[in-house]
């Protein structure tokens, strides 16, 4: 990286870190303040189930798609979900062509975690052969402009794609069309830690501040069902504890949103 | 290619209502994402397609660079969802071709020589495909460049003409693309409201001479209309920005 | 690339557009002129079919191989063609060892596009079993010696060596050898514009005064099977025309030399 | 995870006769390597791992190092033969992700700043895989920046926490971990021989808050248990070492 | 590769050869003497097979895995081998994370053809069902620390892992585990070449002197099963037949000890 | 190798009629391809390949160079269409091992301190494999190296030598190959029309140490024979070629 580009991400971590130590963020939100979000479903009808989830300007688009595969030999009487995660370069000056880097993975595998963890979806009911054939299903995230907070604005595009998900069993000559069985509604929280202070869904110019955040994704009873901490920093009991409250009380105000879907 | 048994052509009229030289409904929006310096989401039909475009910016590795002008990329995705069977994510031999003829036909185009050592860089998502996925996203990228303030000698207006059931017709579809006779992808340069010259061209399955000569005005006519489009959908966002707003061209 | 280079490349164009202003090209050929055109056949005793065409100083081989295979699910009542193009660095001092570029892909892809949209090949004529099982026909370009116009010259080979191409059942205990079904000759004619100047099969050195070119197939009736403008570059009306009369007359005498294969 | 019909609690022990709070049988070996600046062999229960530390040293190629601090690559390897069915050499997705989670957790307390333009590299290969083998692996690596000369703030001990048959479990072994509820992966920093605070946390399952609180506490204690065998294992070889010897800490 | 290495690998040398010019190696051994070597097996529990094998302070892996599969067309009455070999960068200052090179890819070939000519494993015992399924033995060769000669190490490791492994019929449902049959011991003896002195069992800092080296692997009847010759060196008739006179007798000694395996 | 029920000698002959000690019928082309520097095509039996020599040329990317010698590449190759199933194109660990030992061969006779800084590159294609294309390429490379006027010590010469149905037989072919008890490969740096010393030697299979010896006698013999025929080809290109021909030898 230039020199130049150091200086500019240091004057701009002072800017955002001085904001904070006065209580205040630089767009105004108070430290657990989500932006706008908006879900938009169904826009993709080629795809199983699809949802466009923009939260500020970041938007992220996820697209479902089932085929009949074989099941994985210790679960024969299950389906398969795989979740894939593409940073095209189209969503940010800094991302470049090219396989998976470690953030796409690491993106992928947490809102993996989420729905498969919190048993979002019915897997048992997915089965068309025990043993031989199951539905598979590809979570496909699509980011199309990231202003910040790829994580939440994924998870939640993964969870209402799912809910309108539509099983192609006839296109596959195997009985009727159904809706995807979804049971639960996993919402992910992710809080950026600048210093001292953890604030929720950090827009880019506070990520830019500070590489760490952890994100924490509950079910529709408060339990966790999944943790990531991210970033090379190390982080009090006390701030973790804080966090979790905090991720709890504001997954339950953007798992309203989903309940609209 | 393969005519098969299936009708194209019922009364006169395509399988969607559509005349011969009819283009599908086309949507722009210009300026729908904030971290690129440009861009625009555009339907055609069923394509669904976002460009964006970088630059001029640094070039990265710098050895890349080129010290008489910039360096125009150029590529053209397919999500995974975004065709019936779920495609692998990452370039397969089709999109390489397509990347590389799309990128010809905007270097044709861009004033490469104002910007040396620098790196103009277009990308361009298909979210949904139908036919003609590549001229829908020409025609967004030719849209996103003029957003992103990049200098170019005009504009690039692209569409298909296919031959169904022995006529020829504009801009088909997926039916008219998968069971047709030819399809020939045209792009062409217009500068000063008129078209001056083609900027990229492709053509598989079987016409003859005289049948591309009437492709080639069908394609003509057809491109005048989105370029039409294309500068409405400029003209909007600038206007309506001043106002503060973004605004969709129907 | 250097700068040494680059001055070379622009001498060199010099040179060649200096020679088309005064209507000659460097070598005294008209402009719609080929290099002498030698056509062999069945140097790869291994392979199913071969050809090893010359086009001056150029030379490609063009093996066929062929092997039983699933159909495509669209396609259950077809046999499949598979072209590749293989730029090995034996063949140019600019090519390197590695993995198709773009050029070679598109070198693949127009073949290609010849052989399969003229229906060269009767692909009805390779099913072995409908909808489980017909033949593949990998035809594999193999440029030995790029000293222009390796589009053409891996035309030729392609449409040569399939035409002496069996069938190898007996290797695959299915019935009789036969001999491929062939039922066209496309031959694809490519124009290099340097300039406003068209000439027909560039040689190396033309071929570096100028990216652009413009590649058109016909079948034996005349008919235009594929077309691919290759370049960035800005193509008249008029210009168009003008090739599009000369490729097919061109393709009509190299297609005499295809009736002695 | 899966609950299934399998019992791992019975008559209030675990399957392979552990309390619940009991950490598998843990066995260390410092200095292993001679060629890595420093190493360490580990086993936790069936978990066999070997870390190996390499410098500071020059980064290639050198356009990859930092001007103001060491530049710290950790690669979690399994070994084909580590697992039932043999895995194909080469990083995965999810050792990928392991590799990035806990390079984070040593950054975090290595004194990076002490060697600009340099690289330390952990190498962590795992011979063979049971549950917890990240946890395993860190607690190796720990040991060996320590035996390669590396200053650091203070220690990273690693442990995970499981829920199964709804109880809480420390250091769950492979049926804990494919047939429970809940697998939280914790590494500390201990520092001055206290716990300071949290290098690693991931979590998958499903756990209360409150289970999680206790999850933590119980993962604290196995840590410090933990800790002090790293420490004896670090202090025997040094002091073995100078009667020129290596020992073995069970 | 920058200046001061050369200079540091040039002292080396020096001094290595120094030493052998006057009848010595840099640790005192003779120059067809081994350092000691250790043999541990059944360290993986997990694997079918495996064994630890340090000769000084080298130190190898090898672990076996079996799964059943399909066999060669050409070979329908056998098991099939596929021996593999990764250099870690755990191993060494100078290896790096990656995809196999050259010299890993030398090292995984040249053991699996000691193992595959002697015809150590008996592969017609592996047949489960002769044309359709086979044993598939998987030798993972895994590098731990090279001090030297790790060829020789890699050799004796892995038929010292095949002489313990177990087949896992159970697992898979197939019948009885039975002990693999294993009907050879090929040892392999690597010859470093110094300038014109041959050395066994060469250590890193000799390596360091030479990239040259020959390896013979004899079978229990002194029989040669396979060679190579490595480096860009060129070999004496005379000096070949004393390599291979030596080779055939060090590894009668190294044979000794596989027998207590 | 796997002797099994196939008798490859028969009434003292081989299958094609050869006796032991005949080589198959050998044909060189010198100066084949104008875009190389050097280039040479031979067939040697089935086998048919062709070999081009680059260079000395610069190194690209330029941090690969020494500052001391040349670098040298040599690339072996298989068409798809060589073999009886298509092969992948792209090198595999045979055609790696391969490229690497013909590589060192042909660098200890090369005079690359001649050219610091610079690559010297042969390529060479297997066009139609039989056995033994690694010995035909390296003579083929070898006379390809004269033609580019690369300086060197001397000429490379190589031949296998097989035991089958317990006889050695030179040169073996594709059955004898499959089929036989042993494969040997040697190439000879051979300088002032003799054999000096060893350049390549790869074994597998089973021969007593006598066998071997008598196995790198007949290589001897054999070698010598193609070393005159790699001559002759060079001179009557040489010869014809001021008279403006390229000629065959057979």
């Amino acid at each position: 990286m230039k020199l130049n580009d150091d200086i500019i991400l240091d004057i701009r971590r002072d800017y955002v870190l001085g904001k904070l130590r006065d209580g205040e963020r630089i767009d105004g939100r108070a430290f657990d303040e989500y932006r706008e979000i908006k879900i938009e479903t169904g826009i993709i009808e080629k795809a199983e189930g699809s949802a466009l989830v923009s939260i500020g300007n970041t938007q992220v688009i996820v697209g479902i798609k089932m085929q009949p595969g074989e099941p994985f030999p210790d679960t024969p009487d299950k389906g398969i979900i795989i979740t894939n995660a593409e940073l095209v370069p189209l969503a940010s000056p800094t991302f470049e062509p090219g396989p998976p880097d470690e953030n796409s993975v690491e993106l992928s595998r947490v809102v993996d975690r989420g729905i498969r963890e919190s048993e979002a979806v019915d897997l048992s009911k997915l089965v068309i052969e025990e043993g031989e054939k199951v539905w598979l299903v590809f979570i496909d995230i699509h980011a199309l402009d990231d202003d910040g907070n790829l994580m939440d604005a994924s998870s939640l595009a993964a969870i209402s794609a799912l809910l309108t998900t539509t099983v192609p069993a006839e296109r596959f000559d195997i009985g009727e069309d159904f809706p995807l069985p979804v049971r639960d509604l996993p919402v992910s929280v992710t809080t950026r830690i600048i210093g001292k202070y953890g604030i929720v869904d950090p827009c880019k110019d506070e990520e830019y501040a500070s590489k760490n955040f952890i994100t924490i994704t509950t079910d529709s009873e408060d339990n966790i069902v999944a943790m990531q901490k991210s970033g090379s920093y190390l982080m009090g009991e006390e701030m973790l504890m804080e966090i979790m409250e905090t991720s709890i009380r504001k997954a339950r105000d953007n798992r309203k949103l989903l309940k609209e879907v | 290619m393969d005519s098969k048994d299936i009708k194209l052509i019922i009364d006169g009229k395509r399988l969607d209502g559509r005349g011969f030289e009819d283009l599908r409904p086309i949507k722009m929006r210009v300026g729908v994402l904030k971290r690129a310096d440009g861009s625009c989401y555009l339907e055609m039909g069923k394509n669904k397609v976002v460009a964006a475009v970088f630059g001029p910016r640094e070039v990265h590795p710098r050895h890349l660079a080129d010290p008489i002008k910039a360096v125009v990329r150029y590529r053209y995705n397919m999500a995974p969802f975004s065709v019936e069977e779920r495609k692998r994510p990452g370039p397969d031999r089709r999109s390489v071709e397509i990347s590389k003829v799309s990128r010809e036909a905007i270097e044709a185009i861009v004033m490469k020589e104002l910007f040396p050592r620098s790196g103009i860089d277009i990308f361009v998502e298909v979210l949904q495909a139908d036919a003609g996925s590549r001229t829908a996203c020409l025609n967004a990228a030719s849209v996103a460049l003029v957003d992103a303030g990049v200098p170019m000698k005009g504009m690039i207006s692209s569409v298909a003409v296919a031959k169904v059931d022995d006529v020829l017709v504009l801009d088909p579809m997926k039916e008219e693309d998968n069971y047709g006779q030819a399809d020939i992808p045209f792009a062409f340069f217009i500068r000063n409201d008129r078209i001056e010259s083609i900027a990229l061209l492709q053509m598989d399955g079987r016409v003859s001479k005289e049948e591309f000569v009437q492709a080639l005005e069908m394609a003509k006519r057809g491109a005048m209309k989105i370029y039409e489009m294309q500068k409405e959908a400029i003209k909007t966002k600038y206007i309506m920005e001043s106002e503060g707003e973004v605004n969709e061209i129907e």
